[in-house]
């Protein structure tokens, strides 16, 4: 165990370490070669030029060499995937694609993942916001975001066990073990199997989703909040803004960036949305969605092509969000 | 640390591990990695066999298992990076294996072995015998493991309380049924609820009624969609488990339960006071789930669930297993598929719970309780024996399409109509 | 804002009861999850969790004695004994046949037929008199109706604790977990500090790719990685599958939002500093470690967190890149693994998600401490 | 509208006591302008008269009405903040026109006061800009028309001119006092800098100095009778010169001298006893005259000189190891370092300070 | 130790041109003061100096060599900053220290010029404090600090002493005049609102207007010798007076009259023609004598008085629907509002100014 332990120790910090001596190394390394330090030199300003050229993809090389290994390069297998047939042993062209276009599954999963693309960003970021402003205005708000915080923290299988609880169904008359039965029966209505309920199920694995989310809205959230210039806030309660028009008209404007930043981020979670319909429902009752189908075709269909046809899929339907990031990154530039 | 002291006890072919033992003593210093679907108490059950292997042979083994086996079998597999063996209870994730050259086939001489000395050993070597990356058949998966499916759980002193006799036939056990609904009670305990595979315990059902209903042949067809799901006898066996699952009065919680409640709770009706449910139809696996303290054979028993007295198709079971692989050819792989071959393999397993086994050469007395003691019997007595129809389909259908259309039939789809689904998935797979 | 006057309104009452109504909403499912964790196997699939916390009635079945065990008493047979487990429970109703189980009040005496009669009083003693000497190896079940105060015992929590290797698997959990933390989060931060503040061509489109990334599925990348990790381990004679590997690739997945979200930070702070940083002499690398790194505190802790939390709870990526054996078991693949092979231990999963919650929260407790407030304050005038 | 009432204001960040306990007397209408050496309280006790900062003790009345507990939005006030404070995210209308909205006025009249505003400030080019694209001048413009646009009752403005060039912070500022006048009802709290400012501007002059309260008066007051050094010393630029002298009473009349010069005679109707002793003698380097030596009180070399146009500014060192003497002569005289010069301080302008630094009045003889 | 020459700087702002060619020439050791009204661009220019703009037109040269592509770390500048741009982060101490610990400067030098910086700027009592809990002249004093602590060729300060109190800002200033002599070889470019900062300290003065330079000379020049309009009334405050005048030449002596006045004779040698037409005559407030009416070219009634204590300063309406004209003289005269006053300027102090706003060198006879 301690052998373990140090070994442990040991790997971490040979871990750490090789990053960071990689940014200083290489910074370092720059400098040395293309000094000009001191302005009267002939080549300063040539060695300027390069060095402004070289550093930003020093800084970001790191971070591109990963993201082209482990993401790029396997979306491009993805596309090529997409293109062969189960097995890959042979090329079809767009059939996977026309063959998408026909499926009933996938129709269905489009269109429910049209409707959770509405319902969760917007929720888990408007609970995230709430829980964000309102716990900062309390002794306990500490406390309060932990809890809310939580659900993020509680591993995947913890989750679905969680939420059996709360959605399990049991024929009217018997006792019910999940709590939104027990509510329901006790206002003395009937018991319902909610997940097994066509398009309602869709909002009843949505709330899981939210509820996860939440947490991750509201600590980004949270930190953007404070980084409001308090003095604006100020100077509001001074123009008479109460706190609802002080929220609306100069807190939320001000991290309106990160509020996009949040919902693109959660958008893109529900894009991806897989393990909660797939331990819940996995997909039965008309709750398909993207992410599940794809799954479902990788690894149960072992059906390649049309697992990485769905894929893509997923990552078209992402270009708009990309689109108006880039809007953004420019509009930025122009700033300053 | 073994489980029996190896000549000590006289139920096990200690003998069988002599020899291997000394057959294999040059394996030393090897190392197995193996990947089987075991967990949990399971894999301290597995683990005790391995002992075994590793004391005749001295090769390490490593032996895991994750959540998600399947997934991760055929990452590694598509990777380049397999365990050298590997144990999944699903023929056709392994067809699918086998066909992308995954596997290595496991010779004439194992095929030869398995005929002789399985009982209906030529069913266990269709079941192993897949095509290859050539396009050739060839056996490439050893069955080792056997789960009895067609088995129905009842309290015996609830049945004794009211006076219910285990019915020998269908048509008793339909009887039954209605007798214990008019006798106030609530028959059957019906859950189709596993998270992501919710619907998989009405395949079971499906198939047990194709079997008893069709004749085995009609069964092989289904199985490969030579008989198609739109099938009239298909639809008609679908319509068998509707008889059961899809009357209000007869499953504890209504049929509107079915579709949710969980499998792994199901059970709990039997033992409920009052009892939810009189019976209960699952695989030989379900007394994990029973409450802790049931005493199988006392608290908690089975039947066989019978055949149709009316239809002269014998007396077919359905069962489902694991099947054991080589995804690397070492010496420890081929050293451990002969080890299975060992009835020692079986006995010490036998010897404890959970385990069936078709080989023929084992002693019977080593079954660690009567009730799987009469579970072999079962298994051994079988006229018919089939494997899972689910398992056998492809991973879309039979994990995926079936267990969709039983879900959806559950919920009060037409049986034709599902069928067409099905069928109609089977059809987009082609 | 704290020392504004006058803000102990009706307005702050309303704060605290929609906090607590938020906090109630989320917090019950996992209160639920919490309380299960402590109840019994076989109670969490018969009652709700909610009833564990007051004194529920339940209909249970006991067993009295076996006839080994009768005693001859003027010249009966009598077998005693009690049926309750617990103390502060009481008996109200009995019975003995599965269809009756309430048919007498607690005290009374029901025939059981051959000269044989059993009374079980209030407080859980029954006994069992019989004329002739009882037979069979089995003790008659008893069914009875009792009030069982709440129960809780730690044994789920034991056997999840209890299992062999769960230290072990804790510390290969933070072996994955702490570097793949720290890395991204270098990585990321210089990344997002070039995108965010040095002029390079490209700079839109790269930003609009990262986006992009985040949408790629995990699952997609692992084949075509592990093939290469395989390619690289068998030409470099090395095993494909460790530690430095599940690193990288914890990292590389962590990416995108990494800098996605530092990226967005970075670029709000103002830029004056930044100037007054550079004509000051610093160069882009001081003024990232100086200046940017510890004002973005806010943003590094939130992605700290979350990056932390998913390599935690994370198995999939562990099991595919770490060798799946013992010696680099992490947590949740031991914790999976106790859990039966047909996955309906809620008792192992509901402690065991306790388990593991704790260090995220951990983590969440200790860095919410660099979410802090008016960092910026007093730096620039002019808003 | 409203007066302003501060009894014992303290204000505290911490341990550290900023406020010592404040009492001040705004009537309703006046100009009050706040001025101090650099940290010396008059931000906090702006913001506390605000309602940003809770008090830490004391009693703030606006209209009679106790407010410490009165939320900043209730007390109909405006401010224009040192640090601007402007609404990154709003244009320079939107900035204006937030707390017009906010009392939900017509938009006809938004727009008027908005254009009017903008037309003092010089702003109108810029409605459409956000903040971060202004320069320095005119983001402080954009806060003071943030507040003019407003209709409060009580103006604080913290050194709302600081950024702006002379010409427009002369029309600001008469701006201001037009605003002041033509709304005699409305209170203004400034805080400024500027001497001129502060003299122009104000009906009365607070002088805090490290959290206390100097002196309040009249800027004429302030000037000719400062009722303590700092104060002396603080009102005018260049500051008052202060040399110690040596009082002697004797026959009902003091003799004042500076070491080692010459004496002048002084009387007190404060108590004679006052002028004995170490005192300081304060005079103006604009009440200084270059005379004959033989009519002078000190005499020394010029080792500075500054021309400012209108006048010149001298440094006179008259040895003895004290300060400089600074003198103001109107015109330009091109004098160069070095230059030997005697000085004499105008009779009527001379001020004595006792050894604790408060005034004595005086005459001299 | 470093010249600045700026040849046809320009900046835009995407279509905005702020800087429209901006040539300098900024001799080493000296130390020149940028005016101008706000938003002409000062700021911009100093940026632009300090390598924080790009500019995208011209050429920087610092020391001789074009500096266009050198960045702001390796021009050997210091700059205080219009907005402070303090690093909120660290302690005062911390801040000032940043730029020495990137040039590597031994610790004890660090701790002593620190040390030294904070004496001058009083801010020792707050080494340890973070931005957040100064004062805003106390920040302000932070970014001087920080510039001084270094020891760069070229200063460039913004506004730096805005928020200074008068005692501070004087003693500041003279410090700053210290460092500048102190570091003869150091060139200081300053930026300042404040007239009397710009005269005491500059060397020469650079008038920005619109993004242009609008003349380049030393204070006495400037004040003395505006080249146009712009300068005449931008210098000096109160700014100066403008009448317009009417001219015409005849026997070679130009008679200019303001409508309805006394008229003057002027003789000038660059052209009399320039004398004839429409012309402007300026004067300064502190140029204009109340005079009997018959030695007056104005007169009026007082409309407004600003007491200064050492000074007053009349607005004195001159009817014709001019600007008031502005008075100021010595003393303290209580002059009330209304009452009927006769002015005539100084003869030497009389400016004129041709159609276009420039000036015409003259002599009035
Ligand atoms: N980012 C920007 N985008 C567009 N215009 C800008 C930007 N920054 C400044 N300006 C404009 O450029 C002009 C010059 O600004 P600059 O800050 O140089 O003025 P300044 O002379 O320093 O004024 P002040 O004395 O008020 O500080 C101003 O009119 C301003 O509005
Ligand atoms: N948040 C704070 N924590 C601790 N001390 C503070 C804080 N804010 C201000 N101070 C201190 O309180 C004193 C008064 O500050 P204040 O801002 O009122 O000064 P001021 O008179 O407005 O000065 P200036 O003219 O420089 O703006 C200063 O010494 C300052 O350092
Ligand atoms: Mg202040
Ligand atoms: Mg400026």
């Amino acid at each position: 165990m301690t052998q373990q332990v140090i070994t442990a120790t040991i790997t971490i910090l040979i871990g750490v370490a090789g990053s960071i001596l990689y940014f200083v190394g290489t910074n370092w390394l720059l400098d040395r070669i293309f000094p000009f330090r001191d302005g009267a030199s002939p080549n300063a300003a040539r060695n300027h030029r390069i060095t402004t050229a070289v550093r930003p993809w020093l800084f970001l090389g790191p971070a591109l060499l990963a993201l082209g290994v482990y993401l790029i390069y396997p979306v491009f297998e993805t596309l090529r995937l997409s293109l062969y047939n189960r097995d890959t042993t042979a090329f079809v062209g767009f059939d996977n694609y026309a063959w998408l276009v026909g499926d009933a599954g996938f129709r269905e999963s489009i269109l429910n993942n049209f409707m959770w693309l509405l319902v969760v960003p917007t929720a888990a970021t408007f609970f995230g916001l709430m829980a964000a402003v309102l716990t900062d205005r309390i002794w306990w708000g500490n406390i309060a975001k932990s809890l809310v915080f939580m659900p993020m923290a509680i591993s995947f299988v913890g989750a679905s066990v969680i939420w059996k609880f709360v959605y399990d169904y049991r024929a009217a008359g018997s006792e019910q073990i999940g709590i939104l039965n027990a509510f329901v029966v006790w206002l003395g209505f009937e018991p319902q199997a909610w997940i097994a309920v066509p398009v309602w199920n869709n909002f009843f694995l949505m709330v899981i989703l939210i509820w996860i989310q939440t947490g991750f809205a509201m600590v980004i959230l949270s930190a953007a909040l404070r980084g409001i210039p308090e003095e604006t806030m100020e100077a509001a309660v001074i123009d008479g803004a109460n706190d609802f028009q002080i929220f609306f008209h100069i807190m939320v404007p001000q991290i309106w960036g990160t509020i996009a930043v949040v919902w693109t981020t959660i958008t893109i979670v529900v894009l991806k949305v897989f393990d909660i319909v797939f331990a819940m429902t996995n997909g039965q009752w008309n709750s398909q969605v993207l992410g599940n189908l794809m799954y479902d075709w990788m690894f149960r269909g072992f059906d390649f092509g049309r697992g990485a046809a769905i894929a893509i899929v997923i990552m078209v339907l992402v270009t708009p969000i990309m689109i108006s990031n880039i809007r953004r990154a420019k509009a930025e530039t122009k700033g300053h | 640390e073994l489980m029996f002291k190896p000549g000590e006890d006289a139920r096990f072919n200690w003998k069988s591990f002599e020899d291997f033992k000394a057959a294999n003593a040059a394996l030393k210093g090897q190392t197995l990695t193996m990947f089987g679907p075991w967990r949990g108490e399971d894999e301290k059950l597995v683990q005790s066999i391995l002992d075994y292997f590793r004391d005749a042979t001295g090769v390490d083994v490593k032996y895991s298992s994750s959540e998600n086996y399947e997934q991760q079998i055929v990452i590694d597999a598509q990777a380049g990076s397999p365990p050298d063996v590997a144990i999944l209870p699903q023929p056709g994730l392994i067809a699918d294996l086998a066909s992308k050259g995954f596997l290595t086939a496991l010779g004439d001489d194992t095929q030869k072995w398995l005929g002789e000395n399985y009982a209906a050993g030529a069913s266990w070597v269709s079941l192993g015998s897949y095509k290859g990356k050539d396009g050739a058949a060839a056996l490439y998966a050893f069955p080792y493991k056997i789960d009895l499916k067609s088995l129905v759980w009842y309290s015996p002193e609830n049945f004794k309380d009211a006076g219910y006799a285990i019915p020998q036939t269908m048509e008793e056990l339909k009887a039954l049924t209605e007798k214990i609904v008019a006798d106030g009670g609530k028959p059957w305990c019906i859950g189709l609820g596993s998270g992501g595979a919710t619907g998989w315990p009405a395949t079971d059902w499906v198939e047990d009624f194709m079997l008893r209903t069709q004749s085995p042949d009609i069964y092989d067809k289904w199985v490969t969609n030579e008989v198609k799901f739109s099938d009239p006898a298909v639809v008609g066996a679908i319509e068998e488990f509707g008889w059961f699952a899809r009357n209000d009065k007869f499953v504890d919680g209504g049929a509107a339960a079915v579709g949710t409640t969980d499998f792994r709770d199901s059970p709990k009706g039997l033992f409920a006071s009052p009892p939810k449910c009189y019976m209960h139809r699952q695989a030989s696996f379900i007394p994990s789930f029973f409450p802790e303290g049931t005493k199988l054979g006392e608290d908690a028993d089975f039947f066989y669930l019978p055949a149709y007295a009316g239809k002269d198709l014998g007396k077919p079971v359905l069962g489902a297993g694991t099947l054991a692989m080589i995804m690397k050819d070492t010496p420890a792989s081929r050293a451990f598929i002969e080890f299975l071959k060992t009835p020692i393999a079986h006995e010490v397993w036998m010897a404890q719970s959970g385990f069936l086994t078709p080989l023929k050469t084992v002693n019977v007395e080593a079954y660690g309780n009567p009730a799987l003691k009469k579970q072999g019997e079962i298994l051994l007595g079988a006229t018919t024996f089939r494997f899972d129809g689910s398992d056998l389909m492809p991973g879309k259908i039979g994990a995926g399409a079936f267990w969709t259309g039983m879900v959806d039939y559950a919920g009060g789809k037409a049986a034709a109509d599902v069928g067409a689904d099905i069928q109609k998935a089977w059809d987009a797979i082609k | 804002m704290d020392g504004i006057a006058g803000r102990k309104s009706a307005l702050t009452w309303a704060v605290h009861i929609s906090v607590l109504l938020l906090v109630a909403l989320w917090t019950l499912p996992t209160a639920g999850l919490l309380i299960s964790s402590f109840r019994d196997k076989d109670q969490l699939a018969v009652s709700g969790w909610w009833t564990a916390l007051t004194t529920s009635t339940q209909n249970l079945v006991g067993r009295a004695d076996g006839a080994e065990k009768q005693v001859e008493v003027d010249g009966k047979f009598v077998i005693a004994g009690n049926l309750l487990d617990g103390p502060g429970q009481t008996v109200t109703a009995f019975g003995y046949r599965s269809q009756e189980p309430t048919k007498f009040k607690a005290g009374e005496i029901a025939d059981l037929g051959d000269g044989r009669g059993l009374t079980v009083t209030a407080d859980g003693d029954y006994i069992i008199e019989s004329d002739l000497r009882i037979e069979g190896d089995r003790g008659q079940r008893i069914f009875y109706t009792a009030a069982i105060p709440p129960r809780f015992s730690l044994d789920n929590y034991r056997s999840v604790l209890g299992s062999g290797g769960a230290g072990r698997a804790f510390v290969n959990s933070l072996t994955v977990t702490i570097p793949s933390t720290i890395i991204p989060i270098m990585v990321a931060a210089f990344a997002a500090y070039a995108l965010a503040w040095m002029r390079f061509p490209g700079r839109a489109l790269l930003i609009a790719v990262i986006v992009g990334l985040l949408v790629v599925p995990l699952q997609l990348s692992l084949i075509p990685l592990l093939t290469l990790y395989n390619k690289i381990g068998a030409f470099a004679g090395i095993p494909a599958k460790g530690y430095v590997g599940i690193w990288l690739a914890h990292m590389a997945f962590g990416l995108p939002l990494a800098i996605y979200l530092l990226r967005n930070y970075m670029a709000g702070l103002p830029g004056e500093i930044i100037e007054s940083a550079r004509v000051d002499g610093a160069s882009d690398f001081d003024i990232f470690i100086r200046i940017v790194l510890p004002l973005s505190f806010p943003a590094l802790a939130s992605f700290a967190i979350f990056q932390f939390l998913w390599v935690w709870n994370d198995l999939l990526v562990a099991l595919v890149f770490l060798a799946p054996q013992k010696e680099q078991l992490v947590l949740t693949g031991q914790l999976v693994n106790l859990m039966g092979s047909r996955g309906g231990d809620w008792e192992i999963l509901t402690a065991s998600a306790f388990v593991t919650i704790v260090v995220p929260l951990l983590v969440f407790f200790s860095l919410q401490r660099f979410l802090v407030r008016g960092l910026l304050a007093g730096s620039v005038k002019g808003g | 509208m409203a007066s302003v009432k501060l009894s014992g204001v303290r204000k505290a960040y911490g341990e550290m006591e900023i406020l010592h306990g404040i009492d001040l007397d705004i009537k309703k209408g006046e100009f009050v302008v706040f001025v101090g050496p650099s940290g010396c309280g008059k931000s906090t006790l702006l913001r506390a008269i605000a309602g940003l900062e809770q008090v830490t003790g004391g009693t703030i009345e606006i209209d009679g009405i106790v407010s410490n507990d009165i939320p900043p939005s209730k007390r109909g006030i405006a401010m224009v903040f040192q640090s601007y404070a402007l609404y990154p995210h709003m244009t320079v209308r939107d900035n204006m026109a937030f707390g017009l909205r906010m009392s939900r006025s017509p938009k006809e009249e938004i727009d008027r006061r908005i254009a009017k505003a903008a037309d003092i400030l010089q702003l109108t080019p810029y409605l459409h800009r956000l903040p971060k694209a202004l320069s320095g001048g005119q983001r402080q413009r954009v806060a003071i028309g943030r507040a003019i646009c407003r209709d409060p009752k009580v103006f604080l403005f913290d050194e709302p001119l600081s950024n702006l060039d002379a010409a427009l912070r002369v029309a600001t500022r008469i701006e201001i006092a037009k605003l002041n006048e033509s709304m005699p009802d409305t209170t203004m709290i400034y805080v400024t800098h500027d001497q001129v400012e502060a003299m122009t501007l104000a009906d009365r002059i607070v002088v805090l100095r490290g959290g206390n309260v100097e002196q309040v008066g009249t800027p004429m007051e302030l000037y000719h009778k400062p009722a303590n050094l700092f104060v002396a010393q603080f009102i005018g630029s260049p500051a008052m010169n202060i040399v110690p002298v040596e009082g002697s009473v004797a026959n009902g009349v003091a003799s004042v001298a500076p070491k080692g010069g010459r004496a002048l005679s002084a009387k007190t109707e404060s108590g004679m006893e006052r002028l004995a002793g170490p005192l300081s003698l304060g005079v103006r380097p604009e009440n200084i005259d270059l005379v004959d030596e033989a009519k002078a009180l000190f005499s020394g070399t010029v080792t500075y000189a500054e021309q400012l146009g209108e006048v010149e500014i001298l440094y006179v060192d008259i040895g003895a190891g004290e300060q400089p003497i600074v003198v103001k002569i109107p015109g330009y005289h091109a004098i160069e370092r070095g230059r030997g010069v005697h000085l004499a301080p105008q009779k009527g302008a001379i001020h004595l300070f006792d050894a604790k630094g408060n005034a004595v009045e005086h005459q001299i003889l």
